[in-house]
């Protein structure tokens, strides 16, 4: 009990720990900064495994930072907590790991992928910062911190989309992606300082606890909403994803799909456990559907046109994100009365949950295979790629598994989230599962379009010489292979003891102000 | 032993698909096994079959990613067209539709 | 902009650096008593090198300074934050201000107006180091950029079809 | 009369998000995100303010009653903070948005389209 209890900061400490002391340790040489890189990722794995189990023992964890102990939210009697107070349930922390794991893969996938490029000392120290960006996104329970942890990781992943400096494009990718989360992070910004001008708290537990829905808290509603869903690329704003995570190295690429799920974590937070039952009216939660099923379906149709692998797979990160808006969108709708919410709100939220997991897992696998592609044959053009499945055999079959997961084809875990999804959202309107199960049609015709033209068809002269690429990327691979099987083949296991108490977590409004008010544990 | 997963109206059950799996696999095999037996590895039977004429070198007959689907990006051509218009890359769009979205969310949230 | 300004102001430029650097210490010591503090002060030290360039043109001051110096200062300031961090786990919290006097002992201090602040004073030295590192840093790369003539020179990545 | 400074927090933000809109010039648009970012400060600071607080020390102003709040002063100092790394970092994608592209106007930026 101990030291677990100081784990949520040491979840934080460790990757801004490895962000300053690579430059320190990388004096010993190449090999050392790779050994250190992996260490700190596999750490934090750990760490993130061990909160996840103790959160699910001793129910939230709540971490006052900087405090006399580390459960005093109150300190000396007063009636709301003054300190940043980091708040991880059930929910976060599940999220935590799969980031942890994304992160882990990307550095395995980095450690040889850039072996050609310079700069590599800064490139890892801005990638733990933006791990550790992402993982304060996901545990904070202090509104200003949310925003403070939202700028970290949008300015490391600026620097790192720019990281070929000599590509015009992704110069133009990261300036376009940082113009538009400016205008985002100063109108959540904006939203926070309604929030605290009204009600003098920057906690997100003590703000829920006294939020009634006037005109401040609804703009305060609508600016955090619209800048938080461009972070994470529903339809209108989605124009710069495509082009950031066509231009990023496929390493940073995979940490940049977890900061979008970690934005769409903090819009959660705010919507259910800060504003939660406040909402009045369906205005936000058909909002939100309407943003899902627009991302999802003109995402995709825009994909099965691309004929550049990763602007394709950015595409489809749009189209994705949509299933996962259109889900919450369904659970806040039902949110209001009780009958509605057993029969299809709960499902429609675990849907929502259980996709936005596999999403991290699949959408990093193609992205790092992707990569590999680019790696081997020097381009992302489909049209000059070409029968590379006998020389790339493990990469053949990752791709395989990773295009069935994301078109949700029976065994993979694509397709359980996917189901939740359609059997909730029918119950809402038939359209809405119509939608989505067009969307998962195209994005099966596109990823079928990829595995024809650069996997199968005739060997090409000029990659006669290509082989497998390095054991570190395919071992980098292989970790999110590993967590798509391991979700596939136990789906009831991972609902009922992960994603179920992460749904009910998240709708339960009363238990996360507790946690904190209720003086802690 | 996989367990069913109850998903609001239905189950989904891996163990069970499994089982139809390998029931399916286990048919289709059945009925390949049936075919003709004196196909032999290496031969010009290895060949595509290129409808009678000679076939050329590997670089004309590979269909390119950007001509795959063509007849979907043709039937759909004024849809394709406004959406890829639509995405002209300019930055003012970029912000230009955040604050669209933005200002629609707050006239509908207030009104 | 890469020609060095007329001999008077460099010679002025020369005498007025110096003491910009020590109000910008000045600034940082006191962070956490006067307004100011570690970023503010690290700022004031960090226009130093902004001056120099400015008035010594761009090529020379790009010859004479040696970049790692201010890496050195950069990740010693954010190690020193770092490790006061993780050094007030034992006693209590993440960010525990282990070294502060509690209220009623510090009235009985002969202390002056205002007690020990504990550790924000010391992290705010720390991040007044990192600051002043971390902008010049700043300051000189992008300079180097404007330096570069195009890509083309040695530094240009290999290795991709560009 | 006493939410002036709102309105002009409004007006700030508003002539920052049009010349980010209206500019071709890519450091006008890096300065309209700059006076957009202090607007947000602003925004900050005259939450806190109090009819007639002094500064928050408890020591300094002597005896006085009523204080303006310390908080949103801290918050403004650590979104100084990221608005000095995000300009920072924008003038540097300019300086090699133009070695690249060899122009300062945003419409010739087009490269990634489609």
């Amino acid at each position: 009990m101990s030291w677990s209890v100081h784990l949520p900061a040491l979840m934080l400490a460790v990757p801004l720990f490895g962000a300053f002391s690579t430059p320190i340790v990388a004096l010993g040489g190449r090999r050392a900064r790779m050994i250190w890189s992996v260490l700190i990722s596999s750490v934090l794995l750990v760490l993130s495994f061990c909160l996840l189990q103790y959160v699910a023992t001793e129910g939230t964890a709540v971490y006052v930072m900087g405090g006399k102990a580390w459960n005093l939210t109150l300190p000396s009697g007063m009636a709301y907590p003054v300190r940043i107070i980091l708040e991880v349930d059930s929910f976060n922390s599940f999220i935590a790991v799969i980031g942890c794991f994304a992160s882990l893969a990307g550095v395995l996938f980095g450690l040889r992928f850039l072996d050609r490029f310079s700069g590599k000392i800064w490139y890892s120290a801005l990638y733990f910062l933006l791990t550790a960006g992402m993982l304060g996104l996901i545990l904070t329970g202090d509104l200003f911190n949310f925003f403070v942890f939202l700028e970290i990781a949008s300015v490391s992943s600026f620097g790192l989309i720019a990281y070929w400096r000599d590509r015009p494009e992704s110069i133009e990718a990261s300036f376009k992606y940082m113009l538009v989360s400016q205008i985002a992070a100063m109108m959540v910004l904006l939203a926070i300082g309604f929030l605290y001008g009204r009600y003098n708290l920057l906690n997100m537990a003590a703000v829920g606890k006294v939020i009634q829905f006037g005109l401040a808290e609804k703009v305060a509603l609508v600016f955090m909403i619209t800048a938080l869903a461009m972070k994470c690329g529903a339809f209108p704003m989605h124009m710069w994803m495509p082009d950031a995570y066509a231009e990023a190295p496929a390493s940073v690429t995979v940490l940049l799909v977890v900061v979008s799920q970690a934005s769409l974590v903090g819009l959660c937070r705010i919507v259910f456990s800060v504003f939660g039952s406040a909402i009045v009216g369906d205005v936000v939660p058909w909002a939100l559907i309407t943003l899902g099923m627009m991302s999802m379906f003109f995402g995709v149709s825009m994909a099965v046109v691309q004929h550049e692998v990763k602007r394709l797979m950015g595409y489809h990160s749009v189209s994705q994100v949509g299933y996962m808006l259109m889900a919450f969108g369904v659970g806040l709708l039902a949110m209001g009365d009780p009958r509605q919410m057993a029969d299809f709100g709960m499902t429609s939220m675990k849907g929502g949950i259980f996709h936005m997991v596999n999403y991290v897992t699949y959408k990093g696998l193609l992205f790092l295979v992707a990569g590999a592609l680019y790696y081997v044959t020097g381009t992302r053009d489909l049209d000059k790629m070409g029968g590379l499945a006998k020389r790339m055999p493990f990469t053949t079959f990752m791709f395989v598994i990773a295009a069935a997961a994301i078109s949700g084809i029976p065994p993979f875990n694509g397709f359980v989230s996917k189901l939740l999804i359609y059997e909730s959202s029918f119950a809402v309107h038939p359209a809405l599962s119509v939608v989505a199960l067009v969307t998962s049609i195209l994005t099966l015709a596109s990823f079928v379009k990829v595995f024809q033209t650069a996997f199968l068809g005739p060997e090409k002269k000029e990659f006669s010489k290509v082989k497998e690429v390095p054991a570190s990327m395919v071992l980098g691979m292989a970790v999110l292979t590993v967590v798509i099987l391991g979700l596939s083949l136990f789906p009831t296991w991972v609902v009922s003891h992960l994603v179920e108490p992460a749904a009910t977590a998240l709708v339960d409004k009363g238990a996360y102000i507790g946690a904190v008010l209720g003086g802690g544990i | 032993m996989f367990g069913s997963l109850f998903t609001g109206f239905g189950y989904w059950d891996f163990g069970s698909w499994l089982l139809f799996f390998i029931l399916a696999g286990a048919m289709t095999t059945w009925l390949r096994s049936q075919g003709r037996q004196d196909y032999k590895k290496g031969t010009e039977q290895d060949q595509i079959y290129f409808s009678g004429n000679e076939l050329p070198d590997s670089e004309e007959i590979t269909v390119p990613a950007s001509s795959s689907y063509w007849g979907f990006r043709k039937a759909l051509k004024p849809y394709y067209d406004k959406l890829v218009a639509f995405h002209s890359g300019q930055t003012v769009t970029y912000v230009g539709w955040f604050l669209v979205t933005t200002a629609l969310l707050m006239v509908l949230i207030i009104l | 902009m890469r020609k060095p300004l007329s001999l008077v102001a460099r010679t002025v430029c020369d005498l007025f650096a110096w003491f910009l650097i020590i109000f910008g210490v000045y600034v940082i010591i006191h962070g956490d008593v006067t307004p100011g503090g570690g970023f503010q002060g690290g700022a004031i030290v960090g226009s130093f090198m902004a001056l120099l360039l400015v008035a010594h043109g761009g090529d020379r001051v790009l010859e004479w300074v040696k970049a790692s110096i201010y890496w050195i200062m950069l990740f010693v300031g954010l190690m020193m934050f770092i490790g006061f961090g993780l050094r007030g786990i034992p006693e209590g919290a993440f960010f525990y201000n282990f070294l502060a006097v509690p209220h009623d002992v510090a009235k009985t201090m002969a202390h002056g107006l205002i007690p020990f602040s504990g550790t924000i004073g010391v992290m705010d030295i720390a991040v007044g180091i990192e600051v002043a590192g971390g902008l010049t840093v700043i300051i000189l790369s992008m300079f180097r950029g404007i330096v570069l003539h195009d890509f083309a020179d040695s530094r240009k990545e290999t290795g991709h079809d560009g | 009369m006493a939410n002036l400074p709102f309105v002009v927090v409004g007006l700030l933000f508003l002539m920052g998000l049009i010349a980010i809109i209206a500019e071709n010039n890519l450091f006008k648009i890096a300065i309209g995100v700059g006076v957009m970012e202090s607007a947000a400060n602003m925004f900050l600071v005259v939450l806190g303010y109090r009819l007639k607080g002094d500064i928050p020390v408890k020591f300094l102003p002597g005896p006085v009653d009523v204080y303006v709040l310390p908080t949103p002063q801290a918050l403004t100092l650590t979104a100084i903070v990221i608005a000095l790394a995000t300009s920072a970092l924008m003038l540097s994608l300019i300086v090699m948005l133009y070695r690249h592209y060899g122009t300062l106007d945003v419409r010739e930026i087009r490269r990634l389209r489609g």
